[in-house]
């Protein structure tokens, strides 16, 4: 099955910033990486990961040199006699190597100590850009409750803003983590979490599950799709008056074999009579860079291939396979869905 | 190299050295696994406590409890503790007789405390409150019943005690730390029920 | 399995000729053919799990990879875990401290020999029924800590909220666990008596060895923490069977419940999991160092204070599920808190080598391994420590390094070392020194190489429990590379196996003190006879055996052995001979009636599950009523 | 050290097991006490006595009473080996932290 990241830029991406596609062809391979973060939050996580790790080789170094110290000079060698010295003890020694640790972790504890508040900070108000994540077996959930948008699979985000996240879960336990905007927040049934994030500059930054979430839990993934604010103030405008009239006959024949199986009873498209709620909202699915949790490129052969055959990408999940579906109604649905601005 | 500094070696001072008795390893036996008994409730009442709050549809707490009969199921339980102790002093005494009328006393105490607990369950059953009706009701049941579990599981302790006797003669010195564990584990689970009534009965009528 | 057995141990044991082999080993209450069967079976699932792993690894070799499904990896890794855990690392250690803590303490058993029977034949029963699940519909898929709600299966919005899986699998999780933690437990509950109660004249608390005090806390940790895994797997058993929610947040539930217990439960574990290894390090490095432990008084300290310390910081497991910074705050402070104990024991085996007398024999090279390696997995612990840098670390591959640097670094390194240093004293016969360091380098090096590069790959965003990884992540290569360790680490383990089988046959004789020992086990004959001491011994020095071969004459000095009460409970010295407790199957019988109630349950057939539980309680009735008169054995000529 | 086991006394033989401690008497005095207590737990809690914020520590101080003289005189901590209060008191002990802290975290 195809991956999504893969190159080929197509010119329906215009949504997409170049800038963006840019900084994806420099940095595919760091764009999930906690060691490359492109933000505040994930910038602080990696200082104290960084500290941390430096004051653990140190202590490592000390005891790794006595360790090899005492292996080559008090190994046996030929012709020992007699046992050497029986040290049961040295109470100074002893108290010494309590201390230091003390030390060494009190050195630790407080830009811990500030660092573990400083990110529980929330901020709310007309001028934070609040989205609410929600896990889905396997695929996430994007609301901003403020713009009254409600897309899946990219969550978009004015860069060089702090925007808020409250967290929640349909089902079972999942976990929020973009690697090189913010470490992770758990997503809890029956709870609401919050952390926050930032993108320092333009660019994709992909996301996965962290928490084992079932069969397919390595196949939820998403993107966070940082845009420049006007970009992004575009975005919002396009989703807020989107565009579902099927352009070409082909897409109005799509429109209704989208009815016929009863796909609307799931999903939900905005400005139509279509309003499942199960799976993911596809309003504007075409100007969209992957479906299906992230794990297809979001091409109409990739996209037909999940609707025939669901299953084979994400084994048990909700989507059935509509392996009867002809070819001619498949292309169909493709061009319509694809279609949706 | 140097040589190491001579030494003589003394032993603490130890007196003649005998083993263990049964008694002796079983008593801290049983002392260790009541330790970890109270762990197991430990779990159940912080599940009972985080989650009695939620009734539901079905009936709360003050709405089912019915002091008076915990009460008494209360005193029946009190009274086997104390019928048990004066059984224990009898066998210590060698007073077979005696020790076999406590036995069966507590025993039919312990078992008067199951009953009073079935018909309590069985009230509340009909009054809607199973355990899939909430989670009152499904952590209710579990510690509840657990703690009725084990009497069930004391009287039938005692129970073969008493068939022991009743096989194999009066309870010699030897055997008495059969009886003695048996005791222990009765009290506590008497213990157990203070800590069930004031928790879940008392503050759940209280609050 | 047993008849296997029977092989290794045939030559520890050789007494009751005229019953079949089988049966002898069925119905023993040796402490010392107790010990054998948990190595043996222990070694088995051990080789199961790493089968388990070696799947895993060859599917994540390369991005994109089918070679076992998505369900099926699942299962892989939840097994994995749970098998490694439960049914190889910590019965592993039980073997050694059912076989090596009487020898250690100076007594002729432990002090309830057949709940020690029952203990073992519990833990094989959960075992195995835990590994029928393969055959019987499938394995549990749900991680080794289970999470809920996913392990109730509830039917949310009309889909199962574990969607694609049987819904038996974790019905075998929830009961096979019940069934090996309830011998776990009399276990745990027989070694706190045995070694209160049962130590030699003189063999004061703080002459005890350090692996007799890691045991004794070893012991009481299981005491504590079962039992709030077993109310969860008792509530977890009532959601699935009877239709309740506690962990049902659709329901009122809470999700996080089994989260908080399982941890109150699970972080202990990890200590039941590497307090015995601290013990047999703490054996092996004196001993091939030819010095005493340096500062044995902190070492003990340090134990109790790591016990304590280990149920005050469940909650670092759960940083990320939204406790808050308070919270949080306080459980990076007990965490990491922890470390300083640790780094004390540390600290203390170094000096215990300095100025020592260095022989580097395998076990003494697996010593030293532990050292690097656990020093490794107790740092990037501390690393986790911090919340904000576990929101990145936690549920990623980070961990995954960090958990197998503690438990193959720490708990199985320690078990290699204890496996040469204490094997010749079960078998009569030393392992291959040459093969042995074939077995240590390949194990060392393939070890480093399967999970140091889990560091990066953690860092570079793989979360853990994911069947597979896209290409272009960059991922592969690092992958790469952890499955190549695996092939050098298996080959290490085959190396093992067969020194095992070589060395007990054609393993040179060990005699009684192969190694210079300091303490009471090397003043036995190997194989240790089955009353272990002709003559109870008088301790006079912590490191006893050692004491009298520079002090005295080298001999142990006999105890003054009082009259007993009643002189047939009492093992001492008799005209007759040496008491020991008779066989009984009763322990096998109390198993059997309990696994059939764990099957009956499994698949709802409750009148059988009663009926399995009732014989269980009547043969434990008998077990506790039938007289043992014990029989009688003569010590061997010149045994001691 | 409290871990002292049998085989190490050195001075009179410890009291052998089943020998009586507890009487007759001291049985019948505990009970009334423990019956005084339950009752007036529950006429406390039955007659809307007392302000609720009085109620409950009182009724956690007359459970905690309770449990005390139970273990001390029915169980006979006060007379046997101290290690039998040792690992059960730590049992106790960790079993009201847990109770707490996991019910505290819950409720977060």
């Amino acid at each position: 099955m195809k991956r999504r990241l893969h190159l080929g830029v197509r010119a329906r991406l215009a949504g997409v910033t170049l800038l963006t596609m840019l900084a994806l062809s420099a940095c595919a391979q760091h764009a999930q990486s906690a060691l490359h973060p492109a933000g505040p939050v994930s910038q602080a996580e990696l200082g104290l990961m960084g500290f941390g790790f430096w004051i653990m080789l140190g202590v490592f170094v000390v005891v790794v040199a006595v360790l090899g110290y005492s292996l080559v000079r008090f190994r046996e060698r030929r012709g020992d006699q007699g046992l050497p010295p029986q040290v049961e003890g040295n109470h100074r020694l002893e108290i010494a190597w309590t201390l230091i640790p003390i030390v060494l972790l009190a050195l630790l504890i407080v830009p811990t100590f500030r660092a573990t508040f400083a990110l529980a900070q929330q901020q709310r108000g007309p001028g934070v850009v609040q989205v609410t994540v929600v896990g889905h077996q396997w695929w996430w959930e994007f609301d901003y409750p403020q713009l009254g948008i409600v897309t899946a699979d990219e969550m978009h985000i004015p860069a060089g803003e702090r925007v808020q996240l409250t967290l929640r879960s349909a089902d079972v336990l999942h976990s929020f983590w973009v690697p090189a905007l913010a470490g992770k927040e758990d997503t809890v049934p029956g709870q609401s979490n919050t952390m926050y994030l930032e993108a320092a500059r333009p660019g994709l930054y992909p996301g996965q599950c962290a928490e084992f979430c079932g069969v397919s839990h390595s196949e939820m993934r998403f993107d966070v799709i940082a845009q420049t604010p006007s970009a992004f103030a575009a975005w919002v405008q396009a989703r807020q008056h989107p565009d579902s009239t099927p352009a070409t006959a082909q897409a109005v024949q799509g429109e209704k074999v989208f009815a016929q199986y009863g796909c609307g009873s799931c999903h939900t498209i905005d400005g139509t009579q279509f309003q499942g709620k199960v799976g993911p909202n596809l309003s504007g699915l075409g100007t969209r860079l992957t479906l299906a949790g992230a794990s297809l490129q979001n091409t109409p052969k990739d996209l037909r291939l999940w609707v025939s055959d669901a299953h084979k990408i994400m084994p048990s999940t909700v989507m059935p396979n509509f392996s009867t579906m002809s070819s001619s109604d498949l292309h169909a649905l493709s061009a319509y869905l694809e279609g949706l601005k | 190299m140097s040589a190491p500094e001579v030494r003589t070696l003394e032993a603490t001072p130890v007196g003649p050295y005998r083993l263990p008795t049964p008694a002796e390893n079983t008593k801290l036996g049983i002392w260790v696994w009541l330790a970890s008994d109270c762990a197991l409730f430990a779990a159940l009442i912080a599940t009972y406590v985080s989650m009695h709050g939620h009734v539901g549809h079905a009936p709360t707490p003050q709405q089912l409890f019915d002091l008076p009969l915990t009460a008494t199921a209360t005193f029946v339980l009190l009274l086997s503790s104390l019928t048990m102790g004066l059984g224990l002093e009898a066998a210590q005494h060698g007073e077979h007789q005696r020790l076999m009328r406590w036995l069966v006393v507590t025993m039919i105490l312990g078992l008067a405390f199951v009953g009073l607990q079935a018909v309590e369950f069985t009230t509340y059953v009909h009054r809607g409150l199973t355990p899939d009706a909430s989670n009152f009701g499904a952590s209710f049941f579990t510690l509840v019943g657990f703690h009725g579990l084990h009497v069930t599981f004391g009287v039938a302790w005692l129970l073969s005690i008493f068939i022991f006797v009743v096989r194999k003669g009066p309870l010699g010195p030897r055997d008495l730390w059969r009886l003695e564990a048996a005791s222990l584990y009765w009290y506590f689970v008497d213990v157990v029920w203070v800590v069930i009534f004031t928790v879940v009965y008392l503050l759940g009528k209280v609050s | 399995m047993a008849a296997a057995a029977e092989r290794i141990g045939g030559l520890a044991r050789g007494e009751d000729r005229s019953a079949s082999a089988v049966w002898s080993w069925l119905t023993t209450v040796d402490h010392k053919r107790i010990g054998i069967l948990y190595l043996f079976s222990s070694m088995i699932f051990f080789l199961f799990g790493g089968l388990e792993a070696f799947l895993m690894r060859l599917q994540l070799m390369r991005p994109d990879a089918h070679v076992v499904s998505f369900a099926l990896f699942n299962q892989l890794f939840t097994m994995h875990g749970l098998t490694m855990i439960f049914l190889a690392v910590m019965p592993m250690s039980v073997g050694f401290i059912n076989y090596m803590v009487p020898l250690l303490i100076g007594a002729r058993d432990v002090a309830f020999p057949r709940l020690n029977a029952l203990s073992f034949w519990l833990f094989l029963a959960g075992g195995l029924v835990l590994n029928s699940s393969w055959l019987l519909g499938g394995a549990p898929n749900a991680g080794w800590y289970n999470y809920a709600p996913i392990n109730t299966g509830a039917v949310v919005h009309g889909v199962s909220l574990n969607p694609g899986s049987d819904t038996l699998g974790i019905d075998f999780y929830v009961i096979g666990l019940q069934l090996a933690g309830i011998g776990t437990l009399l276990s745990g509950i027989n070694f706190v008596v045995t070694i209160i109660n049962m130590r030699a004249p003189g063999m004061t608390p703080m002459r005890l060895p350090l692996f007799v005090w890691a045991s004794l806390i070893t012991s009481l940790i299981i005491v504590f923490a079962f039992p709030p895994f077993t109310i969860n797997l008792v509530l977890l058993m009532i959601d699935r069977m009877f239709g309740t929610g506690f962990f049902d947040p659709a329901r009122g539930g809470n999700a996080l419940l089994w989260q908080q217990l399982f941890w109150v439960f699970g972080h202990p574990e990890v200590y039941i999991l590497i307090m015995p290894a601290f013990g047999m390090i703490s054996e092996v490095i004196p001993t091939f160092s030819r010095k005493p432990l340096f500062g044995y008084s902190s070492m003990v300290f340090a134990l109790v204070v790591i016990a304590f310390m280990s149920f005050m910081v469940w909650s670092h497991h759960m940083f990320t599920v939204g406790m808050g910074p308070v919270v949080n705050s306080i459980f990076a402070a007990t965490s990491m808190a922890i470390a300083v104990p640790t780094g004390v024991k540390i600290f203390n085996w170094l000096a215990t080598m300095w100025g020592g007398r260095i022989r580097f024999t395998t076990s003494m090279l697996y010593a030293v391994a532990f050292i690097v390696c656990f020093v490794i997995g107790g740092m990037s612990g501390v690393m986790l420590a911090v919340p904000p840098a576990d929101y990145q670390f936690n549920d990623s591959y980070f961990l995954v390094a960090h958990i197998h640097y503690v438990l193959i670094g720490g708990a199985l390194m320690a078990l290699f070392a204890a496996a040469y240093y204490w094997l010749p004293k079960i078998t009569g016969r030393l392992l291959n020194e040459r093969l042995g360091r074939w077995n240590f380098w390949l194990v060392f090096i393939g070890f480093n190489v399967t999970f140091f590069p889990m560091h990066f790959l953690g860092l570079m965003g793989m979360p853990r429990r994911v069947a597979t990884y896209p290409a272009n992540l960059g991922l592969g290569f690092w992958n790469t590379v952890s499955t190549v360790g695996v092939f050098i680490l298996t080959a290490g383990i085959v190396v093992f196996l067969y020194n095992l089988k070589r060395s007990a046959q054609h393993g040179e004789l060990a005699g009684p003190d192969p190694w210079d020992g300091r303490t009471l086990e090397w003043s036995l004959p190997s194989p240790v006879p089955e009353y272990n001491f002709a003559e109870i011994p008088l301790v006079r020095d912590r490191d006893p055996l050692f004491a009298e071969k520079v002090h005295g004459n080298g001999r142990l000095v006999p105890a003054q052995i009082a009259e007993a009460h009643a002189a047939e409970e009492h093992a001492s010295a008799h005209p007759a001979g040496i008491h020991v407790p008779n066989p009984t199957i009763l322990p096998f019988v109390v198993a059997v009636a309990l696994t059939v109630t764990a099957f009956a349950a499994i698949f709802r057939v409750w009148p059988l599950a009663i009926l399995g539980l009732l014989a269980a309680f009547f043969a434990i009735f008998r077990l506790m009523y039938d007289h043992d008169p014990g029989h009688y054995v003569q010590p061997e000529e010149g045994a001691r | 050290m409290g871990i002292g086991g049998p085989q190490l006394h050195t001075g009179p033989e410890p009291r052998p097991a089943g020998r009586a401690v507890g009487t007759t008497r001291v049985h019948l005095l505990v009970a009334i006490l423990l019956a005084a207590l339950t009752i007036v737990a529950f006429v406390s809690v039955g007659g809307h006595l007392l302000p609720v914020g009085w109620l409950i520590p009182l009724l956690l101080v007359l459970a905690a009473a309770q449990v005390c003289m139970q273990l001390l005189y029915y169980m006979r901590l006060k007379w046997d080996r101290r290690i039998f209060a040792l690992l059960f008191g730590g049992g106790v002990a960790l079993a009201v932290l847990i109770v707490l802290a996991v019910h505290a975290m819950l409720s977060l």
